[in-house]
């Protein structure tokens, strides 16, 4: 009892650790592709506390102040349904149906509170997100299913067992995890993805009232975002992992890769990143699934 | 015993502010020229924990890079009382300080510091991306000394800055 | 102590009614308005007499002048004549109780008479058991009706009244050709032993007779493309009148073709024949219906419709699609009638036929609407009134023969039904939900009005909620009627 | 107990009858009679959990029985009906006071009372012609109900009515056929009869039943009557209308294919494809058709209650999708999701009608910021969009999750990706359903607003907490439907009272514990959050917006077309539209009448008399063709 | 034979009057040419060649010699009706006149669809 109670505690903190740590990664990438020193490696958690402990902070109303406490709750939650090795707490009372909605709670949370702030930026933001989500989603869905019926379980720590011993789903399904690769990064919003925070347009997006300890509340929900998107990769694709070090490796692996992407693109208009999500991937994905129907 | 310890947290406080510090540029004038050589690869002025964001809501510091007129003024005004505390004001270049080569125009402000509190003023016209960062690392200095309270000041004197801004927007 | 469970009393007691409404004015200016109503008083309790009769002996059978048949002319009732003879009488008296208030126009007695004619001779037509009787019960039919569709004079009904003249008197010398033809065959004018004598006769010989008798009988009966007076006529005609021309003259001259049609002619190809026209009827009933402008001209479309309708369950030819007929007769003749009366009293309050005039009517006059929505759900098949029943009847009894025709055919009825729907929704949407431009002075009908538009109402809604004897008596007359009980049961009584 | 059955058939329409006397005494009196006797159906429904009547005949017409009857699945439907026939009835005693016309009131619950009870009789029926009777009964009297929203209201009604009329008539003919095989309807003497029919025989009759239900249950391609409908009725009918009377279009589906019919004789007289009768696979893609397309027009609407009406389209193509697989775990999802749908999306339509009673519009770019005035609304509208978008732990998602599973273990993909795309659509419309009436500016004109009173609160908190309880507690309505589908030969799936265990489907859930840790995550969350220093209340107008002052006579929130983006990719599917091709055959038919009876009836005699010549003519020629004209 | 002729002749021009004549009047004559024709068939019908008319005047009368006497009491009734019909119908024409002003059945078409 008291273990399980420090295991929940425990996965938590985890993810957000390595959501941290692939922040403090990504600005120092970002810095050393574009040729600049770039900030200190603990410039997040600076920037982290520094909005914590702002004295000032104003809500624009009750949902506002809620907001970015659903977006972190629901982000927990998503967390323990996904497998890490040795801490599989919840995995057994939701499958991977059940995450894909579960990872819904945190959108929503957001959503809500960025549309109580009135601001027309926000609202443009969160149209452009939710649209996005629905771009992206289309492919996603396929691929999920392609993955389900290659295992025959929704249950995602069956699925990783499943691919135990090098039998990745990168190997037997490759087209699905090229597109999974693209709908993870495309959910994570970056180049050309960022249209939803878009700073230059619409002023961060939903973020745009935000300040203080809501915005470092949202921070943290980021951190849990990266670690959930990419974790949810790795599980599904690359076999998830058999300790921790490897986990965070293959994770690391697989940020890396999107973080020089981020670097090399400009940025989609949001219909365009709904044609282009419904168009190649999901062509592809759907590739994908016949050739799984077929064997 | 809690006077101590808020103390205490106020100076980690200051201490994190200063290693992170957002900005939002009022670009009117040609000063915000000088700015992006500030942030790219040749200044770099990340390295510093400095970083351009966009809403007043998010920023720390309000760069007010040129000169302004009654509109703008507004602007200015609206974008600052609604920056969280504790926020900071740089007035960049010789505009901001006295109107520079508009000191004789009807329509320029001549002098910021009636308006709003200014922390620090560089000199210029314009400053070079050294001068800039270097006014930067006397802002922190200035927070982490506890001596950047403009906006206490705004607090504090509230009625003499109304005044003023009151007489020249109407 | 007379037999008062006569059939030649319903006949004979209205035709003294309409001399003693003639000469009435002598002495009472207004008797006249009260005679019809003592007349088919008379007439139902005369024809609720007859019920334990012919239930108990399935016909009953009265000859005249004193001969034997053929010789004698029968005046026979069974179920199914009885049926109607019932139907006829009750609207008759509901009737000229609405006329009371009704009419207003001179010269009233003679309006009386002519409108005690008319539904003497409809009767008469039913009963009949002679055929050149048939014919001069429908002249006496036709000629009261050419004078009260024009007993308005003015310039509609006058035109309706000579356009109906001329088809009917065409119609009448059709029929009576037909009729002439037969008896040249045969040499007997008594219907049961035309029949007999005629069994003997190929199709083909008959049938050019059987054709006359059908235009004849047709034009009267509303059958497409010979209904063309009908449109005309139901609206020019006084409400009252339209309302016994719809809801129980053409019923009865539909009545006549199925009679001689069962049991002279009772070919499997003449019902095919008689389908086709059934179907047509029915759709240009319907559809013509559907752009109607004006409220009484919507009715008398409705009127070919339902009369297609229950004429195409004739045309199934088995006991089941009889019994449908006869429940979507009475369906009909009840709820048709009953629209007509509140029609006639809404446009005395509206003073104009128009649909678009109705507007809001409704919240106006609320004991009217509500018998006129009844009606107008009875006339659609909506459940749980009575229309629903007779519907289901006639959908069930044709799909027993599930050949490709039949199958079509329910296919045409069920969609003009929808079109059906369609109108009187539209009507009714308008009524109840509408809201008039400008504030009417709109009062209730007047008491006198109302009084036949409710026993209407609640005969209907009885049957509607209780159909069960009106189901099984409708069998049984469709089960006679298959069986050729008629001239079995005639037979034996003596009628020949 | 037998008359029971008969005795809850008749309270709502003998409620519905004292309704109408009571109004004439006073509207207070009238309420009360209609709350009394609608909630009496409700306790009479509830005698009934769990038990079993096979046939209580009350009548008989054409020598076929009218039966009643009652079953754990009847029970359900009887459950969704006569509950929020109840509670429309609670809403609707303040939400129609409105209307100053007592008389039309008066009526108008008597109306309310009739469909709860056409609809009970339609659950209750044994046998076709019962089952046919009340579905025409309930047809009309709905219709009156629509009409009540005044002009916009009657073309809707129209186009109802005509739509449901033909619907009917559809299945008229497929019940006119199996009575002349069998001359009984009831349902078990169909079913022996169905067994032994020929293959096309059932086909046919299949077909016929099944256009009959999609009219009422709105699947595409017949759904073109319901979003002008269910949003022009009154705010309280749209509840009944949305949340129960398309599920009677479910239930017969229910009751066609696994009544009447069962899976096995279906697979043996079709093809089958994914292991489904090809019948039921062509009405699995209508639905997921539904479910798609719907969605996407549910994205684009203006109107909050329109683009509720769309969004029925699409969640009923999730229950006829479930109920269309044929499995114990797609069957009971879709079942399940009938309930489901009816609770929130009751919930749904209340709340608007809670905002459209105070604000008196339902055009989404003129509302907003409501959360302040009305919060209790917004909560229950918060806890409803969440069951509709199928987010744990509340209702909506666990039925999804059966259906989901139940299409993943047929491998019916393609149909599983576009219930998935559906369900992701949802959280588009039902945030922007969100965002424009409760979020974003507040128009000064609502300055004044306040929450709605308490006995319109009752209902809308009802379906709000019946949202979480279906949803923590599935196991519940779980009882019920596992019990019922067993009497239908389905083999009964594996389920607790939080979820299902491993083995049921391919994964396993437990709703409790998403919801227990959500809540400590929440409250974990919380505490750390009011740890930071202290937040202040700012008015809407201290806003950023580059420095612009903003002022309350300037509308700045963006909420006129919200998806306006997504509308340009999703064009192509747009501008596709059945009402088209309807609207071409109306018109066909309009030209027909217009342009071709004028030139028979054309008030010349002459032409008259020729008609008849002609017959003559014909009929003649006939004899002397020999009779042989056909 | 041509007793049959004539009448159906009489019948033809009749409703050949009727559908094609314009005149009220002439669609009046027509129907009385119908009525002729119809009254003539019923009589030739019962018409024996050299027949005596059927009544037994004098003893030892064929009855097979006499004509049909029922179709002359028909014939009798149809007249009946007939003049009454066509009474009715002038009635019409003289009210049409005064409404329309006009005998020409082409113009009398107020009501129609």
């Amino acid at each position: 009892m008291v273990s399980t109670i420090l295991i929940a505690i425990c996965v938590p903190l985890l993810a957000f650790a390595i959501g941290l740590t692939f922040i403090m990664f990504k600005l120092k990438i970002t810095a050393r592709v574009q040729r600049r020193y770039g900030p200190p490696i603990i410039q997040p958690i600076y920037n982290l506390l520094k909005l914590l402990l702002k004295e000032d902070n104003i809500s624009h109303g009750v949902i506002f102040s809620l907001g970015p406490i659903i977006a972190l709750a629901g982000s927990i939650l998503a967390v323990f349904f996904i497998p890490i090795p040795g801490l599989n707490l919840l995995t057994g009372s939701g499958d991977l149906i059940a995450l894909l909605y579960i990872m819904a709670i945190g959108s929503l949370g957001m959503a809500l509170g960025a549309g109580n702030t009135a601001n027309p930026n926000a609202s443009i933001g969160i149209s452009r997100a939710l649209t996005l989500m629905f771009g992206y989603d289309l492919p996603l869905v396929i691929i999920v299913i392609s993955v389900i019926l290659q295992y025959h379980t929704t249950n995602l720590a069956d699925i990783v067992a499943a691919q135990a011993n090098g039998h990745w789903t990168l190997w037997t399904l490759p087209l699905s995890a090229i597109v999974g690769f693209v709908v993870t990064y495309g959910a994570l919003g970056e180049h050309p993805f960022d249209i939803i925070t878009a700073p230059h347009e619409v002023a961060t997006g939903p973020m745009v009232e935000y300040g203080g300890k809501h915005l470092g509340f949202l921070m943290i929900n980021h951190m849990f975002h990266i670690y959930i998107e990419i974790a949810l990769f790795v599980d599904l694709f690359l076999g998830g992992a058999s300790n921790l070090f490897w986990f965070y490796i293959k994770m690391f692996g697989v940020f890396f890769i999107m973080m020089l992407c981020d670097e090399v693109f400009l940025r989609f208009k949001i219909d365009d990143a709904v044609r282009f999500f419904w168009k190649w991937p999901t062509v592809v994905a759907l590739i994908s699934l016949i050739i799984v129907l077929v064997k | 015993m809690e006077k101590m310890t808020q103390d205490q947290v106020r100076t980690i406080a200051n201490m994190l502010r200063k290693r992170s510090l957002w900005m939002i540029h009022y670009c009117t004038g040609c000063g915000a020229m000088e700015l992006p050589p500030t942030m790219t690869s040749r200044y770099d002025m990340s390295r510093l924990g400095l970083a351009p964001f966009v809403t007043s809501r998010q920023a720390d510091i309000l760069l007010i890079t040129g000169y302004l007129n009654v509109k703008t003024l507004r602007r200015v005004i609206t974008v600052y009382e609604q920056m969280l505390d504790p926020k900071y004001v740089i007035g960049f270049g010789s505009c901001a300080l006295n109107g520079g080569v508009y000191w004789d125009s009807y329509a320029v402000i001549k002098q910021l510091d009636r308006y709003i509190p200014a922390d620090l003023y560089i000199a210029g016209c314009m400053p070079r991306p050294e001068a800039i960062i270097t006014a930067f690392q006397d802002l922190m200095d200035l927070i982490d000394s506890g001596k950047a309270d403009g906006y206490k000041r705004y607090k504090r004197d509230l009625a003499y800055y109304k005044e003023n801004q009151r007489k020249v927007l109407g | 102590m007379v037999n008062l469970a006569n059939p030649i009393l319903l006949i004979v007691i209205p035709l003294l009614f309409v001399f003693l409404i003639a000469f009435s004015s002598a002495f009472s200016k207004s008797a006249a308005k009260y005679l019809p109503i003592i007349a088919f008083g008379i007439n139902v309790v005369v024809a609720m007499l007859l019920v334990p009769e012919v239930l108990k002996n399935g016909l009953v059978l009265s000859t005249t002048a004193g001969f034997k048949p053929p010789i004698a002319i029968d005046m026979i009732v069974d179920k199914l004549a009885l049926f109607l003879v019932i139907i006829a009488s009750v609207l008759g008296f509901v009737v000229s109780i609405y006329n009371v208030a009704y009419i207003d126009e001179e010269p009233e007695e003679k309006f009386y008479a002519l409108f005690t004619l008319l539904i003497t001779g409809i009767i008469w037509m039913i009963i009949t058991g002679d055929l050149f009787n048939l014919f001069v019960a429908f002249e006496v039919t036709s000629i009261a009706a050419f004078g009260l569709v024009g007993f308005h004079r003015d310039k509609g009904s006058v035109e309706a009244g000579f356009k109906y003249l001329v088809m009917g008197a065409i119609g009448g010398s059709l029929l009576l050709v037909g009729i002439i033809m037969l008896y040249a065959a045969t040499g007997t004018l008594n219907i049961i032993d035309v029949a007999q004598k005629s069994a003997e006769l190929t199709f083909q010989q008959k049938f050019l007779a059987y054709a006359l008798i059908f235009v004849g009988l047709g034009i009267e009966g509303a059958l497409f493309p010979l209904n063309a007076w009908l449109p005309d006529a139901h609206p020019a005609a006084p409400s009252s009148v339209s309302s016994i021309l719809s809801g129980i003259m053409t019923t009865a001259a539909i009545y006549a073709i199925i009679r001689i049609t069962n049991i002279i002619f009772d070919y499997n190809q003449i019902y095919l024949f008689l389908m086709f026209f059934a179907l047509l009827t029915l759709i240009f009933g319907e559809i013509a219906a559907y752009y109607q402008k004006d409220i009484k001209r919507m009715l008398a479309y409705s009127t070919i419709g339902q009369t297609g309708l229950f004429f195409f369950a004739f045309t199934i030819h088995s006991t089941n699609g009889l019994q449908g007929a006869f429940l979507q007769i009475i369906n009909h003749s009840v709820s048709k009638s009953m629209l007509f009366l509140v029609v006639g009293a809404m446009i005395v309050q509206v003073g104009s036929r128009n649909i678009e005039d109705f507007v809001g009517l409704g919240r106006k006059m609320k004991v009217s609407s509500f018998f006129l929505a009844i009606g107008m759900f009875s006339l659609m098949g909506m459940p749980p009134f009575f229309g629903f029943w007779s519907k289901l009847k006639i959908i069930f009894a044709a799909l027993q023969h599930s050949n490709a025709l039949m199958i079509g055919s329910v296919v045409i009825i069920l969609l003009m039904s929808v079109v059906e729907g369609a109108y009187f929704f539209k009507l009714l949407q308008m009524m109840f939900f509408g809201k008039a431009e400008q504030d009417r002075e709109i009062k209730e009908a007047s008491f006198g009005m109302l009084v036949p538009v409710v026993i209407l109402g609640f005969i209907l809604l009885f049957i509607s909620f209780y159909p069960t004897p009106v189901l099984d008596f409708a069998h049984q007359a469709a089960s006679d009627l298959m069986n050729k009980n008629y001239i079995n049961l005639a037979l034996k009584l003596g009628g020949l | 107990m037998n008359m029971s059955l008969e005795l809850l058939l008749a309270t709502p329409f003998i409620g519905g009858l004292l309704t109408y006397i009571g109004g004439k005494v006073h509207r207070w009196v009238r309420n009360l009679i209609a709350v009394l006797f609608s909630l009496a159906t409700v306790g009479e429904m509830a005698m009934y959990y769990n038990t079993t009547f096979k046939g209580v005949v009350w009548g008989s017409l054409f020598g076929s029985n009218l039966v009643l009857q009652t079953n754990p699945i009847t029970w359900l439907f009887l459950f969704i009906v006569t509950a929020i026939s109840l509670l429309v009835i609670v809403f609707s005693i303040d939400d129609m006071k409105k209307e100053e016309d007592e008389i039309v009131l008066d009526s108008y619950y008597m109306q309310l009372l009739f469909v709860e009870g056409a609809m009970v009789g339609i659950v209750l029926a044994g046998d076709l012609i019962t089952f046919f009777m009340f579905w025409e009964i309930m047809s009309w009297t709905s219709y009156f109900l629509i009409v009540h929203g005044g002009k916009k209201s009657m073309a809707a009604g129209y186009k109802y009515i005509i739509m449901s009329v033909i619907g009917a008539y559809a299945m008229f003919i497929a019940i006119a056929m199996l009575y002349a095989k069998t001359h009984s309807l009831v349902y078990s003497d169909v079913a022996l009869a169905l067994s032994q029919a020929s293959p096309s025989f059932i086909i046919w009759t299949v077909v016929l039943l099944s256009v009959g239900f999609f009219v009422k249950a709105a699947v595409m391609p017949l759904h073109t009557w319901l979003p002008d409908a269910h949003s022009e009725a009154p705010s309280p009918v749209s509840p009944l209308l949305s949340g129960v009377l398309i599920k009677m279009g479910a239930y017969g589906l229910f009751i066609v294919f696994y009544g009447l019919l069962s899976v096995n004789l279906a697979k043996n007289i079709m093809p089958s494809v994914f292991s489904t009768p090809i019948l039921l696979y062509i009405i699995q893609w209508l639905a997921a058709l539904s479910i798609v397309l719907a969605t996407f027009l549910a994205i684009m609407q203006e109107d909050a209650k329109r683009l509720l009406a769309y969004s029925s389209v699409s969640q009923i193509g999730y229950v006829v999708l479930g109920l269309a697989t044929g499995t114990s775990l797609g069957v009971a999802g879709g079942l399940f999701h009938a309930l489901n749908h009816a609770i929130f999306k009751g919930l749904l339509f209340l709340a608007v009608g809670a905002v459209i009673y105070r604000t008196g519009t339902r055009n989404m770019s003129e509302l907003g910021g409501l959360v302040k005035k009305m919060p209790f609304t917004f909560t229950a509208l918060l806890l409803g969009i969440i069951a509709l978008a199928g987010v744990p732990p509340l209702n909506g998602f666990v039925s999804k999750w059966m259906i989901y599973e139940a299409l993943i273990q047929k491998k019916e993909v393609f149909l599983l990706i576009m219930a998935f795309v559906g369900s992701t659509g949802a959280f588009l419309y039902v945030y922007r359903l969100i965002h424009s009436l409760f979020l974003g500016q507040l128009p000064e004109k609502y300055e004044n607003v306040k929450d709605v009173p308490i006995l319109m609160q009752i209902p809308i908190w009802i379906l709000a907490l019946s949202t979480i309880v279906y949803g923590i507690f599935p196991g519940l309505a779980m009882d019920v439907i596992v019990k019922g589908m067993k009497l239908f030969g389905f083999t009964p799936i594996a389920y607790n009272l939080f979820g299902f265990p491993e083995g049921t489907a391919m994964g396993s859930l437990t709703v409790i514990n998403i919801a227990a840790v959500l809540m400590t995550a929440f409250v974990a969350v919380f505490i750390i959050f009011i740890l930071f220093p202290k937040t202040r209340q700012v008015s809407q107008y201290d806003n950023y917006a580059s420095g612009q002052e903003l002022t309350p006579d300037f509308k700045y929130n963006y909420s006129f077309g919200f998806y306006m983006s997504f509308g340009r990719v999703i064009k192509p599917i747009l501008s596709m539209s059945i009402e088209r091709v309807y609207n071409y055959w109306i018109d066909a038919f309009k030209i027909f009448g217009d342009y071709y009876m004028r030139r028979i009836y054309t008030g010349n005699l002459e032409t008259y008399n020729s008609y008849i010549v002609i017959v003559v003519t014909i009929a003649a020629a006939a004899v002397l063709l020999g009779g042989k004209l056909w | 034979m041509s007793y049959y002729l004539g009448s159906f002749l009489l019948i033809a021009i009749g409703l050949y009057t009727v559908i094609i004549k314009k005149n009220l009047i002439k669609i009046v004559i027509g129907l009385n040419f119908i009525a002729s024709g119809v009254n003539l068939l019923i009589v030739s019908i019962g018409y024996v060649k050299n027949g005596t008319a059927p009544i037994f005047s004098k003893i030892g009368i064929n009855p097979s010699a006499m004509v049909d006497p029922i179709p002359q009491a028909l014939t009798l009734t149809a007249i009946v009706i007939d003049a009454s019909e066509l009474a009715l119908a002038v009635a019409f024409v003289v009210l049409l006149y005064r409404h329309y002003g006009t005998l020409d059945i082409k113009k009398i078409r107020s009501l129609k669809w």
